[in-house]
C-alpha cells in the first residue's frame, strides 16, 4: 500500500534541519498557504453550486510544495505546471479573482473563461500554465528554458509534475534533452503517492522519483514536501544550480492530496486511515505550531491571517459572480494571430445552413446568431455526468 | 428484455467475452483498482483478477504498443485509453504499428486488438479535453472504427470488435454512458456485424446522418421536424465508419434526395465531408440540394459552458439545416 | 530570376529570415552535422552555428514541444521532423499544445513557430514511410497547413511561415526536394501570403485541384488533355490548405462545371472529400457532375515499386477521372 | 568525437575471458557472420544495380552482436528488432532467399515484397520484425513478453534497438512497465556510436548506455559488441534472469557499422580514421583468427565457410530474381482480414473513376486495371531521390 511510500517520506535523506525566517516572513509564508486552502475549499463549494464546471483537481494539503517552491523564485523565472495549478498561479502573484472567474468561465478569468480549472495562465507573472494534458508541460519547460538560455538571461524554469507524469514518453525525452542541452530548468514532482487512483508501487518500477532521471544526466533529491521551509531551501539550492551551473536537476517532494483526484472522486483505492495520518502532517497546521511555538507568530496574528484569507476568497468569488459570460461572438476570437487582416478562411462554421467563414460570426446572419443563442442555453442537463465529475464532494473543511 | 445504461452495457460485453475466451484482457490507466475513470470496467478486477485486467502507468503509446504484440502472439487485448484525447499520443503505435502490421508483413500476422476511448464535449472539459477524431480515424486504412449511440449497439458492437480478428477503433462518448437502453439478455445472438447502419426514424423528406451523441440529437431533430413543420426525416446512425455502410445511405437518398450530416467534431475533412463527398459522387443525380452539414465550431472546446453549448450542434442546428435543404437554400 | 531545386528554395529561406531575425532558430533530427536527412538544412550550420542550428535526439513529442515552449517566450523555432510518418508521435503537442495554446489563454501567449516536414511516396519507403497527412492537419483548427508544390512557393510560403505568429504546419514532398523551378532574387518581395492559390493553367471545361506532387501530375494530365482530348483543363494548386482559398476555386468551378481532386493520401475524409464537400455546397447549382476525386490507394504504401506505382495517381487517373466528369460518368 | 565513445568499449567492464566452443560450434558461429556479411555486401550491390529500392540499412560490422544474441536465444524465444534487421532474421533461421526476394519486392520475400527492406518478418522463425519507427519496436517486445507470461510459457524476448532508440519515449515507458509487470525480456541496444549522422555524444546526454534504464528499475551491462562469444555469453546469462528471475535487463553491445547509415550516405560525420580503427577490430577476421590460432579451424575450412557463404547469396539473388512481381490484383489483399467475407465497405478505391469498393480490386472494372497497369508502369524516373539514397555506394569489400 501507499501508505509504505508515505513511510518514505519520513525517512532520513528527506529531513532537514531549517530555521524560521522573520516574522515578516513568516506571516507572509503562512498567509500565502491559508489563501490556496481557502481558495480550494470555496473552489469545491463553487463547484458543488455548479458555479464552476468540467473536471475540479484541488491542491488542498500540496500547499507547502507550492509556496516553498514560489518563494524561492525569482520574478524572472518561469513556473509551469498540470491541472492542478489554482494555487501555483495565486502562489505566483496571480490575483484570486481571476482565478475564480477562469473557474466560472467568465471574460475576466485568467484565460477569459476559455481554458478553466485545467488551463490556468498568468503570462506577466511568468506562470506559463496550466495543463491538462499529462507530461504535456515537461516538453513546454524544456522550451521556455532553451529561450532562456538563447536570449542569454538567467531566467530559470521551474516545471512541477505528478508522479503519475514520471511515466510518460516526454518525461525520459525532455530528461535527456535538458541535460544534453544544459538547460537552466529544475524539475520538481510533487509525489502526492497516487496518479489518479493508481499507487505510485503500481505505476512506477522505481518509486524513488529522486533517481528516476539519473540515467539521463538529471541528478534528484527528495524533501519533505509538507515543510515550506525545507521546499523553499532545497529549490533555492536546485535553483542556483541552474542558473549558475546551468545544469538541471530533479526534487521529488513528498506531498499529499487530501481530497480526491478530482471534484468527488470515490477514493476506493486509498484508506482512510491513511489520508488522515497526512492529515495529521498538514502542512499549515505544522508551520503555524512551529511559528508559535517559536515566538514568531501569535494565536492573533493566525487569526487575522485567516480571517484575510476569507475575505480575499469572499471577493473572489463575488468578483467572478459579476463577471460576465464570453459573449457568442467571441468564440472564434484568439484562434488564430490576424484572422480579421490576414486574407483567406481562416475558420469555416458548418453549425448554421449558411456556410461562412467562422470569423464573420461576429456578423453573422440573424438565423445564425438565434441558432448559437438557442445551443448556448443548453445547459447540458440532458447530458449524463461522468462518474469523475458527479457525486458529492466531502466536505473535510478543516480549520485552514 | 432488460433496461441498462451505456457504461454497463459495455462492461457487459467486455465480462462475457471474458468469460468466453481466456485471452482477453483489459489494460490501460484505472481500468483496475479505480473501476475505469467512468467505470465502464467496473467489477471486472474482481472477477478476473490482476492477470486479466491491468493497470498501466500513463504510457498511452506503450500501452497501446504493448496490446499491438500481445495480440501478435495469441491474445485479444482491451486497451482503454482514458480518453480520445489521449491517443494523439499514441497515434504512432495505432497507425504506424497496429493498423500497417498485417499488410505489412503479408497477412502473416494479424492484430485481433480493440483501442476503446471516450471522446466529445458537454462537460466543460476545455481545449485539450474535449475532442471528437472520428473523423481522423476513419481516414486510416487497417483500421475498423465503430462509435455506438445506444446501450445496445454498444455492447454488440464491442462483442464483435472483441472477436474480429483486425485492429478496432471503438470510439465511446462521455455523455452517453449514462444513457439508458433496452437490450437483450441473451448475450452471444447479440453480435452485431460491422458495416450495417441501423434506420433510427423511417422517413421520405429528408435523410439525417448522426454520429455517437448527435445520432440522438438527429431524432429529436426528426420530432421536432415532424411535430413542427409536416417533415418527415430518415434517421440513419452508421454505427461503424469503417467499414461504411453507404449503401443504407444511398438507399436513403434515393428516396429523400435530400441530406443533413450531424457530427460533433470538427468541420473540414469531417465525418460528414466523407459524407458528402461520397454521397454527392454516387448519388448526384438523386440530390435535389447540397449535402448540409451540421458540425462542431471550429475551434478548439471552449470552456465557458455558454461558448462550449454554442459550439456543440443541436437539434435547433440540424432543424434549421434540413428545412434549409429542403427550401434548396444556398449560402 | 535564378533556377533553384526546391531543396535549395527553402534552404533560402530559412537562411534569409535567421539573417533577417535573431530569433529564428532551426532544430530537429540531423539538422546540423549531417546538414539534414534531404540536405534542406545544408550549410546552415556553418553560417550560423550551434545556437541556432541544433541536432536533437529522436524525442519527436518532445522536440516539438520545445519549439512551442521557445516560440511562448520569445523565439520562432522551426522545428523539423525528419518525415510526416514521425510526426504521429508528435500530435499530442501540435494539437492539444501548439494549436490550442494560443485559444486556450484567450489570445494571451503566441506559438510562432513552424513545424517543417517532408512526406509522399514514390521511393519505395514502404508501409511506414510513406505517409500523406495533410488531411489530418487541416481538420486542426488552430494551425495553418502549407504544401509548397514548387520551389518559388516554396521559398516564399516558408518565409511567410517564419513571419507568422501562428503554429504553421509546413508539408514538404520527398520526391519535390529536387524539382528544379525559377525563383526571383529579391528575396523579401517575395513573401506570399497564405490563403492564395494559383491557377497553374487557365481552361474552360474542367477544374482539376492538385496538392503538392499531384500539382505537378495535374499540369501533366492537362497538357494530355488538351492534346489527346481537345479539352481545356484549368488546373489550380491551393498551396495552402489552412487558410484556404475557396473563392479561387469556387470562381473556377463556376466557370468550367467540372472537377477533379487529386491527392495522393488516403480516399476517406482526404483533402478532396473536404473540397468536395465544400464544392457541392457552394457551388451545387454550377456542377454538371459529382466532383471526382483522384487520391492514393487505400492502403499502407506497399514497398513493392509495381504495387506502390500502381497506388500513386498518375496522370493517366487525372485524365481519365476528368473526360469521365465531362461524361458525367457515375459509377 | 566518437572516437572517445569508441574508446569505451575498450573498457575494462567490457573484456570478458571467453573460451572457444567445440570445433563445429565455432564453425557454425562464423559461418553465420560470414553468411550475414556477404548477404550485406550482396544486398548493396543489388541495390546499386536498383534490384532493390527503399532505404537499405545494412549491419555489416554488427554480426557478432547479432549472431552472438540469436546463438544464446531458444527456438522458442521471440526477437525483434529495427529497419536494419537483414541479419537478424538470418541468423534466426530465416532463408536468405526469401530475405533477397524481400529486398527485391518479391511475392516470395518474407512479407511478400510488401514491407522492404525495413520490415522483414518471420513468425516461423519468431523473428517478429523488422519495424521502420525509430522506438517503435520497445513496446511490441513488451507485448510479446506479456503474451509469454499470461500464456504461462517461459518464452522470453529479446529487443533489439539503437544508441539513438534510447532517447524516445517509448524507451521510458516500455522500461517501467517492462520491471514494473516483471516481463521476461531483455533489451539490447546495438550502441554503434551513432543515430544516423548524430554521434552518441550529441544526441545522449548519458552515454553509458547500459546504465539509462536504471532509474525505470532496468539494470544493464556492457558487452563487446565485435566478440561473439563475449556476446553469447552475457546474451545468455541475461535471458537466464528473464526466464528464471523474471527480471527484465538491458545489455549495451558496443559496435560499430562499417558502412554508411543508408545506402550511400556521405558520411560528412564522422572520420575515416575512425571507420579505420573499427574495420581493424573486425568481428568475422577476428573470430576467425581466434579459431585459427587456438587451432579449432584451418585455413581450409574458412575457404569453405567463405564459399559457402558466397554460394547461398548467389542463390538468393537468383531466387529473389525469378520471384515474380506481386499481382496488381493483390494489393488490397491482407489490408483486412476477412474482408472477402464480412460484410461491408472495407475500402475504397478513388483512383478511379468508377468508385468501388478495393476488394473488388480483383475484379475490377477493364479501365480500372488498365490504369493500374498504367500506374504500376512508373519507375517513378521522375522522382528526384532523396539525398539519403542516392549517391555512390562506396564498395569496401573485404575478405569477408
Ligand atoms: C496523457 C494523459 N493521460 C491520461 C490523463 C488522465 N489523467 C488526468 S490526471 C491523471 C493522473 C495524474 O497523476 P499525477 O501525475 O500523479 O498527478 P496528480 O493528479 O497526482 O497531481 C490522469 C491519468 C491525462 N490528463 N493525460
Ligand atoms: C521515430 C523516428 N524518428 C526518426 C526516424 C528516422 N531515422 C531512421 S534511423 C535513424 C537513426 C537511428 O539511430 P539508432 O537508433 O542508433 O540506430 P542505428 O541506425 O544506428 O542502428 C533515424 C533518426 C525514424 N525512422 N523514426
Ligand atoms: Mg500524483
Ligand atoms: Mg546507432
Amino acid at each position: 500500500s501507499a501508505a509504505d511510500g508515505a513511510g518514505n517520506s519520513k525517512g532520513a535523506e528527506v529531513a532537514r534541519e531549517t530555521k524560521l525566517p522573520a516574522k515578516k516572513e513568516c506571516r507572509e509564508l503562512l498567509a500565502k498557504m491559508a489563501l490556496i486552502r481557502r481558495f480550494e475549499e470555496e473552489a469545491g463549494r463553487q463547484y458543488q453550486k455548479a458555479k464552476a464546471g468540467g473536471f475540479l483537481h484541488l491542491a488542498v494539503g500540496e500547499e507547502a510544495t507550492i509556496v516553498g517552491t514560489t518563494d524561492a523564485m525569482e520574478e524572472r523565472d518561469y513556473l509551469v505546471g498540470t491541472y492542478r495549478t489554482h494555487g501555483h498561479a495565486i502562489a505566483r502573484g496571480t490575483d484570486p479573482k481571476k482565478v475564480m472567474a477562469e473557474l466560472f468561465g467568465r471574460v475576466d478569468g485568467t484565460s477569459g473563461g476559455r481554458g478553466g480549472s485545467m488551463h490556468i495562465f498568468d503570462l506577466e507573472k511568468r506562470f506559463m500554465g496550466g495543463y491538462g494534458i499529462v507530461g504535456g508541460n515537461l516538453p513546454l519547460a524544456a522550451g521556455f528554458a532553451l529561450s532562456s538560455d538563447y536570449r542569454a538571461t538567467d531566467e530559470v524554469t521551474v516545471c512541477m509534475f505528478g508522479d503519475g507524469a514520471s511515466n510518460t514518453g516526454n518525461f525520459g525525452e525532455t530528461m535527456n534533452l535538458a541535460a544534453l542541452w544544459s538547460l537552466p530548468v529544475v524539475f520538481l514532482v510533487e509525489n502526492n503517492l497516487y496518479g489518479m487512483g493508481t499507487s505510485i508501487e503500481r505505476h512506477s518500477a522505481v518509486t524513488e522519483l529522486s533517481r528516476k532521471a539519473e540515467g539521463y544526466g538529471v541528478p534528484g533529491e527528495r524533501v519533505d514536501g509538507m515543510d515550506v521551509l525545507a521546499v523553499r531551501e532545497c529549490v533555492a539550492e536546485h535553483l542556483r544550480t541552474a542558473r549558475e551551473d546551468r545544469n538541471p536537476t530533479l526534487i521529488e517532494a513528498f506531498t499529499y492530496r487530501f481530497r480526491g483526484h478530482s471534484a468527488a472522486d470515490p477514493e476506493v483505492y486509498r484508506e482512510k486511515s491513511e489520508v488522515e495520518e497526512w492529515q495529521g502532517k498538514d502542512p499549515i497546521e505544522a508551520f503555524a505550531k512551529r511559528c508559535i511555538g517559536e515566538g514568531k507568530l501569535t494565536e492573533d496574528d493566525i487569526e487575522t491571517i485567516r480571517n484575510q484569507a476569507d475575505e480575499i476568497v469572499t471577493e473572489a468569488v463575488a468578483f467572478a459572480d459579476a463577471s460576465p459570460e464570453p459573449p457568442l461572438e467571441s468564440l472564434y476570437d484568439h484562434l488564430y494571430v490576424g484572422s480579421e487582416t490576414l486574407p483567406g478562411w481562416y475558420a469555416v462554421d458548418e453549425r448554421t445552413p449558411d456556410s461562412h467563414p467562422g470569423e464573420e460570426e461576429r456578423d453573422a446572419t440573424k438565423r445564425a446568431h438565434e441558432l448559437a443563442e438557442k445551443g448556448a442555453a443548453y445547459g447540458g442537463q440532458e447530458v449524463q455526468p461522468a462518474v469523475i465529475d458527479d457525486g458529492e464532494e466531502e466536505e473535510t473543511e478543516g480549520p485552514w | 428484455m432488460a433496461v441498462v445504461r451505456m457504461r454497463e452495457a459495455l462492461n457487459q460485453a467486455m465480462r462475457e467475452e471474458m468469460e468466453r475466451d481466456e485471452n482477453v484482457l483489459v489494460m490501460g490507466e484505472d481500468v483496475a483498482v479505480f473501476q475505469g475513470a467512468f467505470k465502464v470496467t467496473e467489477g471486472l478486477l474482481e472477477e478476473f483478477g490482476e492477470r486479466r485486467v491491468r493497470d498501466t502507468p500513463i504510457s498511452e503509446n506503450t500501452i497501446v504498443g504493448v496490446g499491438v504484440g500481445a495480440a501478435m502472439t495469441g491474445l485479444r487485448p482491451i486497451v482503454e485509453l482514458m480518453t480520445v484525447n489521449f491517443s494523439l499520443l499514441a497515434l504512432d503505435q495505432i497507425v504506424n504499428h497496429a493498423a500497417a502490421i498485417p499488410y505489412m508483413f503479408g497477412g502473416a500476422v494479424r492484430v485481433p486488438m480493440v483501442v476503446r476511448m471516450p471522446g466529445g464535449g458537454g462537460h466543460q472539459l476545455g481545449p485539450t479535453h474535449s475532442h471528437s477524431l472520428e473523423a481522423l480515424f476513419l481516414q486510416i486504412p487497417g483500421l475498423l472504427v465503430a462509435c455506438p449511440s445506444t446501450p445496445a449497439d454498444g455492447k454488440a458492437l464491442l462483442k464483435t470488435a472483441i472477436r474480429d480478428d483486425n485492429p478496432v477503433i471503438f470510439i465511446e462518448h462521455e455523455t452517453l454512458y449514462g444513457a439508458r437502453g433496452e437490450i437483450s439478455d441473451n448475450g452471444d445472438r447479440e453480435l452485431l456485424p460491422f458495416g450495417k447502419a441501423a434506420i433510427r426514424r423511417e422517413g421520405s423528406d429528408v435523410t439525417i446522418i448522426g454520429v455517437l451523441k448527435m445520432a440522438h440529437e438527429a431524432e429529436r431533430a426528426a420530432t421536432e421536424l415532424a411535430n413542427e413543420h409536416g417533415v418527415e426525416a430518415e434517421v440513419i446512425d452508421p454505427r461503424t465508419l469503417r467499414p461504411l455502410d453507404l449503401e443504407t445511405i444511398l438507399a436513403s437518398v434515393r428516396k429523400t434526395n435530400h441530406v443533413v450530416v450531424v457530427e460533433e467534431g470538427w468541420p473540414h475533412g469531417g465525418v460528414g465531408a466523407n459524407l458528402a463527398a461520397l454521397i454527392q459522387d454516387q448519388a448526384f443525380d438523386y440530390l435535389d440540394a447540397p449535402v448540409k452539414r451540421v458540425t462542431g465550431a471550429d475551434v478548439p472546446m471552449p470552456y465557458s459552458k455558454r461558448l462550449e453549448q454554442a459550439a456543440i450542434p443541436h437539434p435547433e442546428h440540424i432543424v434549421s439545416a434540413a428545412l434549409a435543404t429542403l427550401e434548396g437554400a444556398r449560402a
